[in-house]
């Protein structure tokens, strides 16, 4: 496939739109970063009592949320993510005891900056969840999955060379 | 000040040449006249001979800090000419331990701010400009025949128009009297500009900037900041991104630019200077100064060399940019 | 345990306008205990709610309670659960009210004297408490 | 010390000497309570189903019309009403919208809605009554009644500790009377069941009166007419005969506030 | 491309039963590098292991992936089962099929497809494992516990008795903690101090034991086998050594305050001994309180003391010690009831906490033993007591069962009848509450043999009516609302964390539940363990506990530290920072963010045009780096990453679950 036909348009984020008012079907993509200790846990937890929330979420695991380079953030953006959620214990809680309180300067500074690029602000969250949280787990992702909707697809910062915008 | 900085080059000169021919520095980083009379460009000066050559003038944006990480690789003491800007690029150098102090002797200039040539061609209502003329804050444009006097902060480049510190801090010696202080109320004007529009027109703004990107990494060259010996875009693992010039790529390149810069960018835009197709760089970069002061205490890089920088440090009662229920 | 349409239309209704849900009452009957005119009660207050949640809707509404409780808002003070019995009251009031069992209220039966003492405040409460 | 002053239906008939004991005592203390032209009835009992939004509107008028400055009533129902509708205009957005679409006012819940105790509390502070006193009330052995619409629910209210409550006491203290509590002034004095369910209130009365007695108190005060009235007629035919005033009515015989309707009554002997 | 081999479980219908096993299979066949796929009912049973043995040598694989349930649950047992295979137990991937995906959708297309894009993520990540070792970490062969309460108690007898020193830590001035306190236990009636001051005495005498009472633990630092604590040894103004426990300070000391054992019941001197079997019996001076140290002057405890022991200019001792391993038991506290105006607690004399009521049966106590009203001095004749005050409350008090208060409330009620035969106890209660060996026969005597009447049903209001206290209360099963002239009313307030145990917990390095009791690790499987490994709790400060639960839980704990202690090395994190010092410019913002100062700088050599050059880099002790990953953030060039998560692993599962 040749790169020019796939380039993303300039109204991309509007085009995304059209197409999702179109096609029904549309379910957004969210990827979760999720710290071990506790809102990984906390997603067990969830598991375990049985609380449901939409299968939009794909987690994966990172040992703590400080290991969050906002670079993977982008990534995800870029390969099709329609919004991302970085989870990690609470100030003051965390396995490596000062990760989070990092966590929380790094990527303060780094959501107002994509957002300053133009990203709506509910595209990227980061929360706090502990392992004894399975309710907030499931209601962040019950959340989180309907304010994306609302805002559909996301065309900013995704590379057409991957992930059509269905 | 054109026909006084005659003799301000000389001074200069006059003071650093001691220090060169003594053999208390091996290599004095200076600037010279470039091809056109509105450039100069970095000079490095080893004999008298070169030190001739030295000039001190109204276009010597360069930031000469930079040059420092490779020279002191060939030589033990380097000397530096250090307007306000460079100073704090230094000392961000020094706090990076790209830089190791006691082999630097740091000349200060206080600096009035250094010209725009698009400006002055603008001043020039048209006609090309063959020189400039300075007296108290006017600066006179020559050209065709005709003389137009304009006020020096019309035609400052823009990071100087900002500037909050023209006096060099934590120099070895300081070679010219200080400069008044500055004050720069709309040094975040054009960031609160862009924060006014909606996500989707600042989205439409920011595509047709980053559009134009050749990916030259010219100002990744020119930035004090960027002092990685290898740059994550050219490492191939993990291949963080393409070097196609491609709308994400280039959004990407340029956020994680500016991101890299968070609590350590001095605010010299030289990147901006550098850029060959006028992206607003600095916007980025002041856009995280903004933040980062507004909500986690004010800090300007470079000024204190003992001041950790913000991302290295935290409060536990800290706020955020996002929901903590 | 009774399940009628009527009976779930009624909870939902009243978990929604009034914020309360019978399910999360767990029968301590401190509200029974804390009522100053459960004397005259024909259902203790916490019965009220046990029926509600064994679908005795109907029954509920017929009994005498909710219109003996005076809303002085002390069962909802104390109730461990943050129940607001006075809401739930309100609400089966309403229902019996809106079904048109006739008012509760009927201005002849106050004695001219009343009518002449009796605080406005207490006069029209009344009425807009025990009529449609 | 400005307000804007709802008085309501009862004070005006009723509970007269409530309103003019109280407007004399606020001019002596300097406090300014400016009536709330064209006022309408608080509504008298509050929605606790909120699927009608009509029986809101006009404590949401009123509160409108002061429009965020604070409001002073003196009936404990009204303050109820004013109070509680103030926190549905606050929480409800959809009831908000309705009540204020159909009123075509602009109201959002703000400003303080305030007993005119607390403006005494909390505002002009009972340590400064305490020394503008004249006729301290000493020796004057008295009860404070709250009932239920002050204190409860507390949440909302913020008026006192629901159980504990000591303002009332506090306010007594500063007139300089021997204070007495009695564990009933809480409980209800069975409200409008006096309207349809008189044995009910009759006896809730009387053990609020017993105890007072047993408590020695001489005199027992209240803020609502309702609760008056029940204490009153109730108490009567319980055989009970303790006086029952309003709080304001003792206020004005502090202050030695002459030419009330309770000075005239002979409930307040001037000094 | 490595041989990687995925392998799917049906966790019987728990996965299979939303997860279309054969449509992920399928599709894991086409993932790059997948050479071998296979699914199994039960991947986690010795069959499945197998089933992954056997592959591996066959297929020859050099990386597995299965789709099981949480990795926190059996990431481990896979890691053996690889590891016995004889591959690197790092080898492996675990994608979250069932709590994550299975347990949490229902449509089972969905969550199919879920669980394929999970496991792609897994196997992309898979590719780029390699083989880890985790480096060995020495183990300091001490224990320390937290609390000298009978879980801290027995605790540290435990370990003790298996060869261990062990240091214990009591804030207060002896040990003992809430057991001392009661009269008698149920639900055997026996007396409290018969049973506990044995104990507190034999952890006094034990060799291996050091106790470290009116002491604080101020600052833990390290690791599982490496704990530095900092431990505050306030001052007793008393030579323990030359003390011999006489007595006559106390006895001469002229200032009285309210004695904190006693709750406020009853006085103690400013220099005093919290209750007379303290251990160690050796006094102290309340420095809020002592003449001489408010105003300088009285010292008549120094004059008196035979051997000399008061020692004024005591100063606190800061004790730096590690410790290889951490029992945390620091107990609870009962709820304050005074939020409950209605009960008109702190209004009237005769209504008393439980606890508080508990100290009038203790012959030590403030009325000696007598059962007596405090407003008259009269022994009661009707006690109320009012069951689930500010538990099961979410309106004003904690939404939990405080689990014993049922069986102290009839314990009590059985020694009133036994000290006042006339009295007659009234409880009103919710529900009864009494599983627990021999609990429910106890109850039943209560109410059987001993006349106690339980009302179900709870009380409005406490009315203090002259001398009396009217209780207004309701017997739900009758439905008749009952009133009760009381002499007494007995609160029996819910158990809570202590006040400040989130401080506590933050200090020590374990977090908390939303009612701060301490979290343990797995809510069945590993109920003494903590999230911090090395740390454990036992006792009341992880939920409300009998003594019986309180001894079984500290035991366990026991067990777990001395299992600890007694390996020769540990093993440390294998996914461990590692810097490439080629790309390193030596900035050191890894140094900077690192919580363990695992990371430091190296001088190294270079050559450059000819020249040698020095420059400093960064380097990392694997022994203390606990794997978070905020160094490689910090580091633009990516030139620190964390093995086990390394970035380019974390792009390639971002690239996966993005396909």
């Amino acid at each position: 496939m040749s790169l020019a036909q796939n380039r993303p348009k300039t109204e991309a984020a509007t085009a995304g739109m059209e197409a999702a008012a179109q096609d029904r079907a549309w379910e957004p993509l969210i990827v979760a970063f999720c710290c071990n200790w506790c809102s990984y846990a906390g997603g067990d937890l969830a598991g375990t009592s049985r609380m449901q929330y939409p299968s939009n979420i794909k987690v994966i695991r990172v040992p703590c949320s400080s290991r969050m380079n906002p670079l993977f953030i982008l990534r995800a953006f870029q390969r099709g993510a329609d919004g991302v959620l970085v989870a990690g214990c609470h100030p003051g809680d965390c396995h490596y005891s000062t990760g989070n309180y990092l966590v929380r300067r790094r990527l303060s500074a780094f959501k107002r900056l994509i957002e300053f690029a133009g990203l709506e602000p509910e595209r990227f969250e980061v929360r706090w969840i502990s392992s004894s949280e399975g309710d907030k787990f499931s209601e962040v992702m019950r959340e989180m999955t309907a304010a994306i909707k609302a805002l559909g697809p996301n065309g900013k910062l995704r590379d057409g060379r991957w992930r059509k915008i269905t | 000040m054109a026909e006084n900085n005659v003799d301000y080059s000389a001074k200069i000169r006059g003071v650093v040449a001691q220090d060169l021919l003594s053999g208390r520095i091996d290599l004095l980083l200076g600037w010279e006249k470039g091809h056109y009379w509105w450039q100069s460009r970095p000079l490095f000066a080893r004999d008298q001979a070169d030190l001739e050559r030295l000039a001190w003038d109204s276009f010597c944006a360069v930031n000469l800090s930079r040059y420092l990480v490779d020279e002191l690789k060939e030589n033990k003491k380097v000397g530096v000419l250090l307007k306000g800007c460079d100073a704090r690029a230094l000392n961000r150098l020094v706090q990076d331990n790209m830089v190791p102090r006691e082999r630097v002797i740091a000349y200060g200039l206080p600096c009035p701010g250094m010209l725009n040539y698009a400006a002055l061609l603008e001043a020039a209502a048209g006609r090309k400009p063959d020189g400039i003329a300075e007296e108290n804050g006017q600066v006179t444009v020559r050209g065709g025949g005709v003389e137009l006097t304009v006020p020096r902060d019309r035609v400052l480049l823009d990071k100087c128009r900002h500037c909050l510190y023209p006096n060099p801090v934590h120099c070895d010696q300081l070679l010219l009297t200080p400069v008044g202080e500055r004050q720069a109320p709309e040094r975040f004007s054009a960031v609160q500009e862009r924060e006014s529009l909606s996500s989707d027109a600042r989205f439409a703004y920011w595509e047709k900037q980053l559009e134009r990107c050749l990916r030259c990494y010219a100002c990744r060259q020119a930035c004090p900041y960027c002092s990685c010996r290898e740059c994550f875009v050219e490492q191939e693992q993990p291949r963080w991104l393409s070097k196609a010039s491609q709308p994400s790529e280039n959004f990407m390149f340029h956020l994680i630019r500016a991101y890299h810069g968070a609590g350590r960018c001095i605010d010299c835009g030289e990147c901006q200077r550098a850029c060959p197709v006028g992206i607003p760089l600095q916007e980025l970069n002041r856009k995280l100064i903004k933040d980062i002061n507004e909500l986690y205490g004010h800090y300007e890089a470079g000024l204190d060399p003992g001041q950790e920088p913000p991302l290295l440090t935290y409060r536990p009662d800290d706020p955020a940019a996002f929901s903590e229920k | 345990m009774k399940q009628t349409e009527n009976h779930s239309r009624f909870i939902e209704e009243m978990k929604e306008r009034s914020g309360q849900d019978p399910a999360c009452c767990l029968q301590c009957a401190k509200c029974s205990a804390a009522c100053p005119v459960s004397a005259v009660m024909d259902l203790l207050p916490h019965q009220v709610i046990r029926y509600l949640q064994l679908g005795f809707t109907d029954e509920a509404c017929k009994s005498k309670t909710p219109w003996v409780c005076a809303s002085c808002f002390t069962c909802a003070a104390r109730c461990p659960r943050d129940l607001d019995l006075a809401r739930m009251m309100e609400g089966i009031r309403l229902v019996a009210l809106r079904r048109r069992e006739g008012n509760r209220l009927n201005p002849g039966e106050l004695t001219p004297e009343q009518l002449k003492q009796l605080p406005q405040q207490a006069l029209v409460s009344g009425f807009r408490k025990y009529t449609k | 010390m400005r307000y804007r002053y709802f008085p309501g239906c009862t004070v005006k008939d009723q509970a007269k000497n409530m309103e003019e004991t109280t407007l004399a005592a606020a001019a002596v203390l300097g406090i300014e309570l400016e009536e709330i032209p064209e006022w309408q009835c608080c509504g008298a009992v509050f929605p606790l189903y909120e699927d009608e939004v009509i029986t809101l509107l006009s404590p949401v008028r009123t509160l409108a019309k002061a429009a965020g400055d604070p409001v002073v009533s003196l009936c404990a129902a009204c303050h109820h009403i004013l109070k509680r509708a103030q926190e549905v205009m606050q929480r409800n957005a959809e009831a908000r919208r309705k009540a204020t679409d159909f009123l075509e006012v602009e109201y959002d819940g703000q400003g303080r809605v305030l007993h005119f105790l607390e403006v005494l509390r909390d505002d002009y502070g009972f340590a400064r009554l305490g020394q503008t006193v004249k006729k301290p009330l000493a020796g004057r052995k008295v009860a404070a009644y709250y009932g239920c619409l002050l204190l409860r629910p507390s949440k909302v209210m913020q008026f006192d500790d629901p159980e504990n409550p000591s303002i009332m006491e506090e306010f007594l203290k500063a007139l300089g009377a021997e204070v007495v509590t009695t564990p009933y002034r809480t409980e209800c004095c069975g409200a409008y069941l006096s309207v349809t369910q008189k044995q009910v209130a009759e006896d809730t009365v009387a053990k609020i009166l017993n105890s007072a007695e047993r408590a020695g108190a001489e005199v027992i005060i209240t803020a609502c007419p309702l609760c008056r009235y029940n204490l009153e007629n109730c108490g009567r035919t319980a055989g009970k005969r303790m006086p029952v005033y309003y709080f304001s009515e003792l206020l004005a015989e502090a202050l030695a506030v002459a030419g009330t309707a309770a000075v005239e009554a002979g409930e307040v002997r001037p000094g | 491309m490595p041989r990687v081999g995925v392998f799917i479980c049906w966790c019987g219908t728990n996965i299979a039963g939303t997860v279309d096993i054969e449509t992920v299979v399928e599709t894991a066949r086409n993932f790059p590098g997948v050479v071998h796929t296979a699914d199994y009912r039960y991947l986690c049973s010795e069959i499945g292991q197998d089933l992954i043995k056997e592959a591996i040598k066959n297929e020859k694989l050099e990386q597995v992936v299965v789709g099981t349930c949480s990795p926190r649950m059996h990431e481990s047992t896979f890691r053996k089962a690889v590891a016995e295979a004889g591959l690197n137990p790092f080898l492996l991937e675990v994608a979250n099929l069932r709590e994550h995906c299975s347990w949490v959708h229902q449509d089972k297309t969905e969550a199919t497809a879920k669980a394929i894009a999970l496991l792609r993520a897994a196997a992309a990540k898979a590719v780029l494992n390699a083989p880890l070792i985790a480096p060995r970490l020495d183990v300091e062969k001490r224990a320390l516990v937290i609390g000298g309460g009978i879980a801290g108690i027995q605790a540290a007898l435990d370990i003790a008795e298996a060869g261990y020193p062990v240091d214990v830590v009591e804030r207060e001035p002896s040990i003992g903690g809430r057991m001392a306190q009661l009269e008698k236990t149920f639900p055997t009636l026996d007396c409290a101090a018969c049973i506990l001051t044995p104990k507190m005495v034999e952890a006094a005498q034990h060799p291996q034991i050091n106790l470290l009472t009116y002491s604080e633990v101020e600052e833990v630092k390290g690791f599982v086998g490496q704990f530095d604590v900092k431990i505050r040894q306030k001052a007793r103004a008393i030579d323990a050594t030359k003390c011999t426990g006489c007595g006559v300070c106390y006895e001469k000391c002229p200032t009285k305050t309210e004695s904190e054992f006693e709750m406020g019941l009853a006085k103690r001197k400013a220099i005093y001994v919290p209750f007379p079997q303290a251990v160690p019996n050796v006094p102290v001076i309340d420095r809020d309180n002592c003449l001489y140290f408010r105003k300088g002057r009285c010292r008549i405890c120094e004059k008196e003391c035979p051997p000399q022991a008061v020692y004024f200019e005591q100063q606190d001792q800061i004790l730096e010690r590690r410790y290889g391993a951490i029992v945390v038991a620091t107990g609870f506290d009962q709820l304050n009831p005074v939020e409950y105006g209605e009960y008109a607690y702190g209004q009237h004399p005769d209504v008393l906490t439980s606890l508080e009521f508990e100290r009038f049966f203790n012959a030590a106590g403030p009325t000696g033993g007598k059962v007596v009203r405090l407003s008259d001095g009269k022994p009661p004749r009707n006690v109320v007591f009012i069951q689930c005050v500010g538990s099961r409350d979410k309106a004003r008090g904690m939404n939990y069962c405080s689990k014993i208060c049922c069986m102290f409330t009839a314990k009590q009620a059985i020694l009133l009848k036994e000290k006042v035969p006339e009295a007659r106890s009234y409880v009103f209660y919710i529900d009864v509450r009494t599983a627990g060996k021999g609990y429910e026969e106890f109850q039943r005597r209560a109410a059987e043999q001993y006349g106690v009447a339980y009302l179900r049903g709870q009380v409005g209001k406490v009315f203090p009516d002259g001398d009396r206290l009217t209780v207004k209360g309701v017997d739900s099963l009758s439905g008749k609302t009952i009133e009760i002239q009381a002499d007494m009313v007995v609160l029996a307030a819910a158990s809570v964390a202590r006040g400040d145990a989130a401080q506590v917990g933050r200090v020590i390095g374990i977090n908390s539940d939303q009612y701060h009791f301490f979290n343990e690790a797995h809510p069945k499987l590993k109920p003494v363990e903590t999230h911090t490994a090395g740390i454990f709790i036992a006792g009341a400060c992880q939920a409300p506990k009998d003594i019986p639960d309180s001894v079984a839980q500290a035991s366990a704990a026991a067990v777990k530290a001395v299992g600890l202690l007694a390996k020769e090395k540990l093993q440390g994190e294998a996914c461990t920072a590692r810097v490439d010092q080629s790309g390193c410019s030596g900035c050191l913002y890894c140094e900077a963010v690192c919580p363990y100062g695992a990371i430091s700088a190296v001088q190294i050599e270079e050559h450059f045009r000819g020249e040698k050059l020095t420059r400093i880099v960064a380097e990392v002790n694997a022994a203390l780096c606990q794997g978070c990953g905020s160094c490689t953030v910090a580091c633009r060039s990516g030139s620190i990453n964390l093995q086990g998560y390394t970035n380019a692993q974390i792009l390639a599962e971002v690239d996966a679950i993005c396909l």
